[in-house]
C-alpha cells in the first residue's frame, strides 16, 4: 500500500484560488453566450486573483512543507504568492480596460484570423473581444505562485512551464501591430523552450549527483562532499541559467526587448512585474535551500551576470528611441539590481539570508512601479494605437500634466530617487551586498543606476521640457479599471518610499525558508 | 515654546503649501502667489522663533524631533539643530521670501501654468529645511537626494534656452555624486553594524564609532564626491554655471544660495566628524581643489559674456574659500566659513537677483548688451553696487567679516595655500568692477537702446567676448534712440532693500551670527581633533586687501 | 535485464527483412512498359495540377485534432500507470484521478463548445 | 555498455539540439531540436534513475513528456499563427523587431 | 490477485529464458501464423461477404476458392510496379516497410497458448511479455500510422495525401478511444502484460449480490461491457475498416493513401491492414475475451485449458472477432467524415473517461468500505449513471441548442434553414426562364435540380492562355465557343 502523502489544504488555499479561477474561467469560456463573457471573465479572474492574495495574507507566518514535501509553504512563499496575485490582479485590470482603444480592447479578437486579411481588418473594430486571456493569464498566475513555492526541482519545472506558456501565447496577441505580436510570441516561444530545456538538463544532473530532486536533500548531498562534484555544479550552472532567462537577466536576456516591445502593453506589465517576480522567487529558493551551503559555487557566478546584466541594460537602455524597449532593458538593469540583493546571502544556518527580504521588498516595489510605468503607456495614443516612441512623447506634459506627473513618479521610482520605492528597494538590496562584503558589485550597481538614470529623465524631459509635435499622441482617458491601476501603483510607488517600514517589517519577518 | 517642533513645522509647512498651491484650480495664479508668499514667510516666522528658542551655550544639537522611520534600516525620523545648521535655516528663512517676490511676475514658458512653478519652489523649500535639520545619515541623504527633483523641474520647466541640457547636467551630476555618498552611506551602516553591534544611522552614534583608517578614508571619499559635486570644487563643478545660467531667477538664488551649500555644510557636519583621520589626512589635497577653484574660477568670471555665468563663477571661487576655511582645521576659518556660507547666500543671492531684474529688462544675458544704465536707472545701479562689492568683500559688506575669518583662521596652518588664495581676492575685484562698469557706466548699447526706424536691429547675440570697444563703436548709429530702461519697481525694491539691509548688517555687526556658529564648530574641531586654539572670533576687523 | 524484448528483435529482424525483399524484389519481377501516363500523380483522368497541396495549406481541423490527441494521449500516459497500482493506491489514488480526469474534462469542455471538435 | 555511455550519448544530443537551435533558421527545425534537447534530458533522467535503482527519475521523464506535449501544443500554435500570415517559417523572416 | 493460476499458466519470470532455438521457432511460427492468418482472412471476407449479398464468393482457385487470396497475392508479385515522377524517392519506397513491420510487431506479446512443451522444453507459448506488454501492442500500431502517412505524402498526388492525413486524423482520434477503453481492465487485472491479463481473467468473478453469491464469468467483455463495446468500436476506426474506411473511401479519394501504389508496395499495405486486424482481433481476445482460455461450457472440462487446446480456442476467438469485422463491413454504409470524427470524439472519449472513474470508484469504494459487489453497484453505480445520463442529456441538449433554434425559426419563417450561397459569380446572361413567365418552373417545383445557366469559373491555366469574353460574362469551361450565350439570347 502506498502512502498518501500530506496534504495541507489550508497551505495550498492560494494555490487552488487561482487554478480554481482559472478553471472556472475555462468553462465559463465554453458556456457562457459571448456578450457576457467579459465581464464575467474579468470578475472570476480578479476574484482568484484577490483571493490568492487574501488567502496567502492569511497564511502569514506559516512555515511548513506539504504535498508529499513537493511544496514549501514559508515566508518567501507565502509573500511572493501574495505579491504575484496582488500584482497579477492589477495587471488583469489592465487587461480588462475597453475604454481606451478605439477598438475597445488591447487584444485581438480572434487570434486565428491570420493577421491582414480582410477578415482581420473587419474584426479589428468590432466590439468582439478576446475573453480567453483571462483565464491564460489566471493559469500564468497561479505557475507563478506554485514556482515561488516549489520545494523540488520537477514542480518548480512544471510551474515554470505552466507560467510560461500562457505567456508565449497572450504575447502574440496584440490587436494592433499583429505581426509584431506574434512574431514577438515566436521568439519568446523559442528562446523560452530552449531556456527550459537548460533548466531541465540542470535538473537532470543534480538528480544524478544527489539522487534526489528535492531542494532539502540536495543540500545535504552537495554540503556531503565538497560541494558535491562536477556533476552537481554543472546542473547547478544549467539550472540557473534557466531561471536567469525567465528573470531577463543579461545575458539571458535577448528576448526581452523584443517581447517587451511586440506583446500587448498589459501583456507587458503583468510579465515585466509578475515573472520577474516568480522567476527571482526560484532563484532566491534554489539558491539559498538548495545550494546555500555550496555557496562558492555560484557566487562568482551570480556576480558576474549581475554586472553583466546591470551594465549591458544601463547601457543599452541609452540607445533605446522606443519606451517598451527602454524599459526592457530598464528591466534587465533591475534583474541585475536584484542580482545584487540575492548575493547578499547572509549567515543564516537555515537558509535566512540578509539578502532575501531586501530582494522580496525589492521586487515588490520594482513590479508594482513597473506596472504603472507601463499602464501609462497605454493612455498615450495615436492613430496606430499606443505611441510608444520616444519623439512622440515630446511635450507630453502640455497635453496632459497628470499623466505626465504620473509618469515622472514612476520614472524617477525606476532611477532610485529617495522617497520612492526605488530607492528603499535599492537601498535595501545594496546594504546586504555590502554587508556581505560585495563592495565592488554596488559601485558597480551605482555607476549602472546613474547611466541608467539618463535614460529615465530623457523621457522626463521629453515631457516637460520639450515642444509638443504637431500631430503628436493624445492621451486618451482611462476607463476605471486603468485609474484604479494608476491609483494604487502611484499610492504604493510615493508610501513605500515614504514609509516603507511596515512592508518591509513584512518582508524582512517573511525572510526564512523552510526545508 | 522650546518643545514646539519647530523644524518639523517648517518642513511640514511648506510642503502643505506645495500641495495647496498644486490643488488650486486652473487660473488662480493671483491666489498661487500670494499663497506662497504667505508660506514663506511662515517659515521665515518659524526661523526667527526657532533661533530664539536656541539655547546657545546648551546641547550641541537642539529642539529635536525623532520618530522612528524605517526600523528595519535603523532609519530614524530625526530632525535637530545645531548653530550651522540653524543659520542655515534662517538663510532659507530669508531668501525664499524674497525670491518668491522676486519672481512674482516671472513668466512662464508657453501655456505651462506658474502654479507649478510655487509648488516647485515650497516643495524645495521643504526639502532644504529636511536637509539641514535631519541628524539622521539616511535621512540626509534622502532629503538630499530627494532636493535634486524639485529643482530639476525647477531649471528644466522655467529655465532659459538651454534648460534641458542644464537640467539634466544638474541632475546627473548630482545624481552620481549622490550615489557614490549612497555607498558610503550604506558602508557606514555596515560599518557601525559591525562596530555597534546594531547598525545605526544616527548621526550622534556614528560619531563615536571607531572606524579603521583604510575605510575611513573609502567612506570619507564617497561622502566628499558628492559634497564636491555639490559645493562645486573644481573638477566638479561644470554643471554650476549651465544650471546657474539657465535657472530662473528665483531658482539660481536657491540654487547658489542654498542647495550648493549643502556641499559645504555636508564638509562640516559629515566628513570632518564622521571620517576625522581621513579629514586630516586628505585635507591637502581638498586645499589644493578649494585654491585652485578660487583661482581658476576667478579667472574664468572674467572671460564671461553671460552675466548669469559670470555671477556662478564667481560663486564657484567663493566656495573655493569656504571649502579653504573648512579644511584648514582652526575653529576661525572654519567659524568664518560657516559664516561665509550666509554671506554668500545673501550676496550671491542679491547680485543674482539684480542681474535677473538687469535681463527682466533688457532680455538680454550678454554683458556687451548694457551699458550706462546708472544714469536711467540710479536705484538699480545702486542696488547693483552694493551686491558687487559685497560678492568682492568690501569692508563694510557682510563677505568681508566672513573671508576675513577665513584667511586669518587659516594662515597659521595653510599659509601657502591662504597667500595664494588672496590673490582670488585681487581678481574678484577685477571682474566685479569690470561687470559693474560695463552694465552701468558708459554709453548706452546693446537691447536698452530703441531702434531707430531706419537702423538696423541691435545685434544681440553677440558671442562670448562681446567687448565694449565694439559696442562703443556701435553706438553713434543708434544715436537717435533713447533709454527705455526703467528704475526699481516698488516690487523690486521690496526685494532688494531686505538683503541690502542684511549686507549692511552683518557687514557691521556680524556678532549674533559668530555666537550661533562657533560653539558647533568647535565641537566639530573637537570631532576631528584639530587644534581648537586659535584666533579668537572677536579679532579686529581691520585691514583691507 | 531485457532479455524478454530480444525475441521482438527477432521478430523485427525479420519481418523488416520480408517487407523489404518485397519492396526490393518488386521492380525487378514485373514487367516493364514504360509511359509517361503511368509517372503521372493520378487524377481521375483529369491533367494534374502541380502539387496542389504540398507545400501548400492543410485544412487548420487536422492541426486542431493533433493537438487534442496530444493532450488526451498525455492523459493516458497518466492513466495507465494509475490503472495499474490502483488498488494500492488507495482513496487517496481515486481522488487524485479524479481531479485529474476533472480537470482534463474541463479542457475538453471548452475545446467542445469552442467548436473544436466538429469536422464540417 | 555501461550507464555512462548512456550519459554520454545523451550529452551528445543534447549538444547537437541546442547547436541546432542557434545554427537553424526554420522555426519549426528550431522547435524540433528544443524538441531533442528534452528527449535527451529524458534519457539522461532514465539511466540516473536506473543508475541509482529508483524510479523517481522515469517519474520525471513522464512529466517531461507532458511538458514537452504541452510545449508542442502552444509553440507549433503560435509559429502556425506566424506562418499563417507570412507564409514563412524562417526565423529570419521574422525581423519586425530590431533595435 | 488471487488467481488461482494453473500451473502451466505462464507468469513474467517465464519470458526472456528461452533457448534461441525455441525463440527463432516462435519468431517463425507468428510470422507464419500472421500471414496464414491474412491470407485465410482474404477470402473468409470476401465469402462471407459474398454470403450476405446472396452472392457465392471466390470459388475458382483451390478447394472451394480458399487458395484465392494466395493467387492475388501472387499475381501482385508480378504487376509492374510503379514510382511516379512526383514522388518522394525514398520514402515512396520505405512507407510500406513502415506500416508491415510494425504490424508484424505488435502480435509478438499475445498469449496464444499456456506453458506447452515444444521438444522437451517448457515454454509459454507466447513470443514474449513483458510487464508493459499491452504497451508494445499500442505502440507498434501508433507507429503504423508513419507508414500510411508517409506514403500518402510521398506519392506526391492529391488523393494519397488527403487519404493519408484523413487517415493520420482518424487513428489518432480513435487511439484515444482504444487506449482508454483498456484502462479499466488494467485496473481490473492490476497489470499491464498479457500473459497475467489473460490469467486474471481465469476464475470467475465472485459476485455477491445481496446475500446471493454466484460465480460470473471472469471475461473482462462481461465485468467492463462498456469498455467492450469502446474497445470494439475503436479498433474497427483504428484499423480503417467499413463503416470507417475513410482515408480509402473509394468514392471520394479513389484508393486513398495508397492510390499510387502497386504491385508488392501495394500488397504490403494490404498485408498490414490485415495484420492489423488480426491483431486486434487477438488482443480483444486477450484483453476481454479470456484470452486463450476455453469459454465457460468447455472450461468445465479440465483438459482444456492445457497442452496445445488453448491455441484452438485462441484462433476461434479471432475468427470470430474477425468475423465482426466482416460483418460490419457487410452490412453498415460508410460514415461521412464529420459524422466519423464527432463519434470519436464526442460520443467514446468522453463516455470512457466517465466509466474509468465508475469503475475506479466502485472498485475503491467496495474495497475501503468492505462492501459486496451488489451494494457498491446500487450505491455508487446508480447514482453515477443516473448523472452520467442526466449530463449526456444537459450537454447533447446545448450542443444542438443552435440547431434547435434555427430550426424553430425556420419553421416560423424567418430564416432559411442554411445560409444562402454567396453569389460569386454575376449570371452569365438573361435567365433562361424570363420572369414573366407564369407558372410553377421545375426548380421551385419539387426537387432540387442543377441550375442550367450555371457557370463555372475558368481555371487559372485556361485564364493564362486566352482572354475572358469580350463582354465580361465568364467563360464556361466546356462551352468555349459563343455558343452558350447565344442560346440564352435565343430562349
Amino acid at each position: 500500500m502506498i502512502e498518501a502523502p500530506d496534504l495541507s489544504l489550508a497551505a495550498l488555499a492560494p494555490l487552488l484560488f487561482v487554478f480554481g479561477a482559472a478553471c472556472v474561467g475555462v468553462l465559463v469560456e465554453a458556456f457562457a453566450p459571448r456578450d457576457v463573457r467579459h465581464p464575467v471573465q474579468v470578475a472570476i479572474a480578479l476574484v482568484g486573483t484577490l483571493g490568492g492574495l487574501v488567502t496567502s495574507l492569511l497564511l502569514a507566518g506559516e512555515r511548513q512543507v506539504t504535498a508529499g514535501g513537493a511544496l514549501a509553504v514559508d515566508g518567501p512563499a507565502v509573500f511572493l504568492e501574495a505579491t504575484i496575485a496582488g500584482l497579477g490582479a492589477l495587471s488583469l485590470l489592465l487587461f480588462a480596460e475597453r475604454s481606451l482603444d478605439p477598438a475597445r480592447s488591447a487584444f485581438v479578437a480572434a487570434a486565428a484570423v491570420p493577421a491582414g486579411s480582410p477578415r482581420d481588418r473587419e474584426l479589428m473594430t468590432a466590439p468582439r473581444v478576446q475573453t480567453e486571456v483571462y483565464p491564460l493569464a489566471t493559469f500564468a498566475i497561479g505557475g507563478m505562485m506554485l514556482f515561488v513555492a516549489a520545494n523540488d526541482l520537477l514542480v518548480m519545472f512544471v510551474a515554470l512551464e505552466v507560467l510560461s506558456l500562457p505567456l508565449y501565447l497572450i504575447s502574440g496577441l496584440a490587436r494592433r501591430r499583429r505581426l509584431l505580436s506574434q512574431e514577438a510570441a515566436v521568439k519568446y516561444f523559442l528562446l523560452g523552450a530552449f531556456a527550459s530545456a537548460f533548466f531541465l538538463y540542470g535538473l537532470a544532473l543534480v538528480y544524478g549527483a544527489t539522487g534526489s530532486i528535492r531542494l532539502s536533500a540536495i543540500r545535504e548531498a552537495s554540503a556531503g562532499e565538497a560541494g558535491g562534484g562536477v556533476l552537481l555544479v554543472l546542473g547547478l550552472a544549467l539550472l540557473v541559467v534557466g531561471l536567469l532567462f525567465k528573470a531577463s537577466v543579461a545575458p539571458f536576456h535577448a528576448w526581452t526587448p523584443d517581447v517587451y516591445q511586440g506583446a500587448p502593453t498589459p501583456v507587458t506589465a503583468f510579465m515585466a512585474a509578475c515573472t520577474k517576480v516568480a522567476a527571482f522567487g526560484a532563484i532566491l529558493r534554489l539558491l539559498y535551500v538548495a545550494f546555500g551551503t555550496s555557496e562558492w559555487t555560484w557566487r562568482p557566478l551570480v556576480y558576474g551576470i549581475a554586472i553583466v546584466s546591470m551594465v549591458v541594460g544601463a547601457v543599452l537602455g541609452l540607445t533605446q528611441t522606443d519606451l517598451k524597449r527602454m524599459l526592457a532593458y530598464s528591466s534587465i538593469a533591475h534583474a541585475g539590481f536584484l542580482l545584487t540583493g540575492v548575493l547578499g546571502y547572509g549567515s543564516g544556518p537555515d537558509g535566512t539570508g540578509s539578502g532575501l527580504g531586501p530582494t522580496m521588498f525589492y521586487l515588490l516595489a520594482y513590479g508594482l512601479t513597473t506596472i504603472g510605468a507601463f499602464a501609462v503607456l497605454t493612455l498615450v495614443r495615436d492613430g496606430d494605437g499606443e505611441a510608444t516612441h520616444l519623439s512622440q512623447w515630446a511635450g507630453l506634459g502640455r497635453r496632459s500634466t497628470l499623466t505626465a506627473a504620473v509618469m515622472a513618479l514612476f520614472l524617477l521610482a525606476l532611477a532610485g530617487i529617495p522617497l520612492t520605492s526605488g530607492f528603499t528597494g535599492k537601498f535595501a538590496v545594496f546594504r546586504a551586498a555590502i554587508d556581505d562584503g560585495a563592495w565592488p558589485l554596488v559601485l558597480v550597481a551605482l555607476l549602472a543606476s546613474a547611466v541608467a538614470a539618463f535614460f529615465y529623465l530623457r523621457v522626463i524631459v521629453l515631457m516637460y521640457f520639450s515642444e509638443p509635435a504637431v500631430d503628436g499622441p493624445t492621451v486618451g482617458v482611462p476607463g476605471l479599471p486603468t485609474t484604479l491601476v494608476l491609483a494604487v501603483t502611484v499610492t504604493a510607488t510615493v508610501v513605500l518610499g515614504v514609509v516603507p517600514g511596515a512592508v518591509l517589517d513584512l518582508a524582512e519577518g517573511a525572510a526564512r525558508f523552510v526545508g | 515654546m522650546s518643545d514646539f517642533p519647530f523644524l518639523l513645522a517648517m518642513i511640514a509647512v511648506p510642503a502643505v503649501g506645495a500641495a495647496a498651491v498644486t490643488a488650486l484650480p486652473k487660473g488662480r495664479e493671483q491666489t498661487a502667489r500670494q499663497l506662497s508668499l504667505g508660506v514663506s514667510l511662515v517659515v521665515l516666522l518659524l526661523a526667527v522663533l526657532a533661533t530664539i528658542a536656541f539655547d546657545v551655550g546648551g546641547e550641541r544639537f537642539q529642539l529635536t524631533t525623532s520618530v522612528s522611520w524605517i526600523p528595519d534600516f535603523g532609519v530614524d525620523f530625526a530632525l535637530g539643530v545645531d548653530g550651522i545648521a540653524l543659520v542655515m535655516l534662517l538663510l532659507i528663512g530669508v531668501l525664499v521670501p524674497v525670491v518668491v517676490v522676486a519672481s512674482w511676475r516671472e513668466e512662464p514658458t508657453g501655456r505651462r501654468s506658474m502654479r507649478a512653478f510655487w509648488a516647485w519652489l515650497l516643495l524645495l523649500e521643504s526639502l532644504m529645511v529636511g536637509v539641514f535639520a535631519a541628524t539622521d545619515v539616511f535621512l540626509f541623504y534622502v532629503f538630499f537626494e530627494a532636493m535634486l527633483v524639485p529643482m530639476y523641474f525647477l531649471i528644466g520647466s522655467f529655465g532659459g534656452p538651454r534648460r534641458q541640457y542644464a537640467a539634466v547636467k544638474f541632475f546627473l551630476y548630482s545624481l552620481v555624486g549622490g550615489l557614490v555618498m549612497l555607498a558610503a552611506v550604506i558602508g557606514l551602516y555596515v560599518v557601525s553594524a559591525n562596530e555597534l553591534g546594531e547598525g545605526t544611522f544616527a548621526f550622534d552614534a556614528l560619531r563615536q564609532v571607531e572606524i579603521d583608517p583604510g575605510v575611513q578614508k573609502l567612506l570619507f571619499l564617497g561622502f566628499f564626491v558628492a559634497f564636491a559635486i555639490k559645493a562645486p570644487l573644481v573638477p566638479f563643478h561644470t554643471w554650476l554655471p549651465d544650471s546657474g545660467a539657465e535657472a530662473p531667477i528665483g531658482g539660481a538664488v536657491l540654487l547658489v544660495g542654498v542647495l550648493d551649500k549643502v556641499g559645504t555644510f555636508g564638509f562640516i557636519r559629515y566628513c570632518l566628524p564622521l571620517f576625522p583621520d581621513a579629514s586630516r589626512e586628505l585635507a591637502p589635497y581638498v586645499l589644493v581643489l578649494a585654491v585652485a577653484g578660487i583661482l581658476y574660477a576667478a579667472l574664468l568670471a572674467m572671460g564671461q559674456s553671460d552675466m548669469k555665468r559670470l555671477v556662478s563663477y564667481t560663486s564657484i571661487a567663493h566656495f573655493g574659500f569656504i571649502a579653504l576655511g573648512i579644511f584648514a582645521f582652526t575653529t576661525e576659518a572654519t567659524t568664518g566659513a560657516v559664516l561665509y556660507m550666509v554671506n554668500h547666500g545673501i550676496a550671491t543671492g542679491l547680485l543674482f537677483l539684480v542681474v535677473g531684474m538687469l535681463i527682466a529688462r533688457g532680455g538680454s544675458r550678454l554683458v556687451g548688451d548694457y551699458g550706462g544704465v546708472a544714469a536711467q536707472a540710479p536705484l538699480l545701479a545702486g542696488v547693483f553696487l552694493v551686491a558687487g562689492l559685497a560678492s568682492l568683500a568690501l569692508p563694510g559688506t557682510n563677505s568681508f567679516v566672513s573671508e576675513f575669518l577665513v584667511l586669518i583662521g587659516s594662515f597659521p596652518t595653510r599659509p601657502v595655500f591662504t597667500v595664494l588664495a588672496t590673490v582670488g581676492i585681487v581678481l574678484a575685484a577685477l571682474y566685479v568692477l569690470l561687470l559693474y562698469q560695463r552694465t552701468m557706466h558708459g554709453p548706452p548699447r546693446g537691447v536698452l537702446l530703441e531702434p531707430a526706424p531706419e537702423a538696423p536691429a541691435p545685434t544681440t547675440g553677440g558671442g562670448g567676448g562681446a567687448t565694449a570697444a565694439t559696442a562703443t563703436l556701435e553706438a553713434p548709429a543708434a544715436a537717435p534712440a533713447r533709454l527705455r530702461v526703467r528704475d526699481l519697481s516698488r516690487r523690486e525694491l521690496a526685494v532688494a532693500a531686505p538683503m541690502v539691509a542684511l549686507v549692511i548688517a552683518l557687514g557691521v555687526y556680524p556678532q549674533p551670527l559668530i555666537d550661533l556658529i562657533e560653539p558647533a564648530v568647535a565641537a566639530t574641531m573637537s570631532d576631528v581633533g584639530a587644534d581648537p586654539a586659535g584666533v579668537s572670533p572677536e579679532a579686529p576687523v581691520e585691514g583691507t586687501d | 535485464m531485457l532479455s524478454q524484448y530480444v525475441p521482438i528483435v527477432g521478430l523485427f529482424a525479420l519481418a523488416a527483412a520480408f517487407a523489404l525483399f518485397s519492396v526490393t524484389v518488386a521492380p525487378f519481377v514485373g514487367p516493364h512498359r514504360h509511359n509517361r501516363a503511368k509517372l503521372a500523380a493520378y487524377e481521375c483522368g483529369i491533367e494534374p495540377v502541380d502539387q496542389p497541396l504540398t507545400g501548400g495549406r492543410f485544412p487548420i481541423k487536422y492541426y486542431l485534432t493533433a493537438m487534442i490527441f496530444i493532450v488526451f494521449d498525455i492523459e493516458i500516459v497518466f492513466l495507465y500507470p494509475w490503472a495499474v497500482a490502483n488498488d494500492a493506491l488507495g482513496v487517496f489514488g481515486l481522488v487524485e484521478m479524479v481531479v485529474f480526469i476533472g480537470t482534463v474534462f474541463i479542457a475538453y469542455v471548452y475545446v467542445w463548445r469552442r467548436g473544436g471538435l466538429d469536422w464540417d | 555498455m555501461s550507464l555512462t555511455h548512456y550519459l554520454v550519448l545523451a550529452a551528445i544530443l543534447f549538444t547537437i539540439g541546442a547547436v541546432g537551435v542557434l545554427v537553424r533558421r526554420n522555426a519549426i527545425v528550431v522547435f524540433m531540436c528544443v524538441e531533442l534537447m528534452l528527449n535527451s534530458v529524458n534519457l539522461t533522467l532514465v539511466t540516473f534513475a536506473r543508475a541509482s535503482g529508483t524510479v523517481d527519475g522515469q517519474v520525471m521523464a513522464f512529466f517531461v513528456m507532458v511538458v514537452a506535449a504541452a510545449e508542442v501544443v502552444v509553440g507549433l500554435a503560435i509559429i502556425m499563427s506566424l506562418f499563417r500570415t507570412r507564409r514563412s517559417a524562417s526565423v529570419d523572416d521574422a525581423n519586425l523587431l530590431k533595435y | 490477485m488471487t488467481v488461482a493460476a494453473a500451473a502451466d499458466q505462464p507468469t513474467l519470470a517465464d519470458f526472456g529464458t528461452d533457448v534461441w532455438w525455441i525463440v527463432l521457432i516462435k519468431i517463425v511460427g507468428v510470422f507464419v501464423v500472421l500471414v496464414l492468418l491474412t491470407l485465410f482472412a482474404i477470402v473468409f471476407e470476401r465469402k462471407v461477404v459474398a454470403r450476405m449479398q446472396q452472392r457465392i464468393g471466390p470459388n475458382r482457385v483451390g478447394p472451394r476458392g480458399y487458395l484465392q487470396s494466395l493467387a492475388d497475392g501472387l499475381k501482385l508479385a508480378f504487376k509492374e510496379d510503379i514510382m511516379p515522377a512526383l514522388a518522394d524517392k525514398p520514402v515512396y519506397f520505405l512507407a510500406p516497410v513502415l506500416a508491415t513491420v510494425p504490424a508484424f510487431l505488435a502480435f509478438s506479446v499475445i498469449p496464444l497458448g499456456p506453458v506447452v512443451s515444444i521438444f522437451g522444453q517448457q515454454t509459454p507459448l507466447q513470443l514474449t511479455d513483458a510487464p508493459i506488454g499491452v504497451l508494445v501492442v499500442l505502440a507498434c500500431s501508433a507507429m503504423g500510422i508513419y507508414g500510411i502517412v508517409l506514403g500518402g505524402w510521398a506519392s506526391g498526388s492529391t488523393y494519397p495525401l488527403l487519404g493519408s492525413l484523413r487517415s493520420a486524423a482518424q487513428m489518432i482520434s480513435y487511439e484515444i478511444a482504444m487506449g482508454l477503453s483498456i484502462v479499466a481492465v488494467f485496473l481490473y487485472a492490476g497489470s499491464m502484460s498479457t500473459s497475467e491479463i489473460v490469467a486474471a481473467q481465469a476464475d470467475g468473478n465472485q459476485v455477491s449480490f445481496f446475500g446471493l453469491t454466484f460465480t460470473g464469468p471472469g471475461w473482462y467483455a462481461v465485468l467492463l461491457p462498456v469498455s467492450f463495446v469502446i474497445y470494439v468500436i475503436a479498433v474497427v476506426g483504428e484499423t480503417n475498416r467499413a463503416p470507417f474506411d475513410l482515408p480509402e473511401a473509394e468514392s471520394e479519394l479513389v484508393g486513398g493513401f495508397h492510390t499510387e501504389y502497386s504491385s508488392l508496395k501495394f500488397a504490403l499495405f494490404f498485408l498490414a491492414e490485415y495484420i492489423n486486424m488480426v491483431t486486434v482481433s487477438a488482443l480483444a481476445a486477450t484483453l476481454f475475451l479470456g484470452g486463450w482460455r476455453a469459454p465457460w461450457p468447455i472450461s468445465i472440462w479440465d483438459g482444456a485449458n492445457s497442452g496445445w487446446w488453448p491455441l484452438l480456442w485462441f484462433f476461434l476467438k479471432v475468427v470470430a472477432a474477425l468475423f465482426v469485422f466482416i460483418w460490419l463491413r457487410g452490412t453498415l454504409p460508410r460514415l461521412r467524415y464529420d459524422q466519423f470524427m464527432r463519434f470519436g470524439w464526442k460520443v467514446l472519449v468522453p463516455t470512457a473517461l466517465v466509466w474509468i472513474l465508475a469503475v475506479a470508484t466502485m472498485r475503491t469504494v467496495a474495497r475501503e468500505a468492505d462492501l459486496s459487489t451488489g451494494q457498491v453497484a446500487l450505491f455508487v453505480g446508480v447514482p453515477i449513471a443516473l448523472l452520467v445520463i442526466a449530463v449526456l442529456l444537459v450537454v447533447s441538449r446545448a450542443s444542438n441548442r443552435a440547431t434547435r433554434i434555427a430550426a424553430t425559426k425556420a419553421a416560423a419563417g424567418s430564416i432559411h434553414p442554411t445560409e444562402a450561397e454567396p453569389e460569386v459569380l454575376p449570371p452569365a446572361g438573361p435567365r433562361r426562364r424570363p420572369a414573366g413567365r407564369t407558372g410553377p418552373s421545375r426548380a421551385e417545383g419539387g426537387f432540387p435540380i442543377p441550375p442550367m445557366d450555371l457557370a463555372v469559373p475558368p481555371s487559372p491555366r485556361l485564364r493564362s492562355r486566352e482572354a475572358v469574353a469580350p463582354d465580361g460574362a465568364v467563360v464556361g469551361t466546356g462551352r468555349r465557343s459563343g455558343a452558350g450565350t447565344q442560346e440564352d439570347v435565343d430562349d
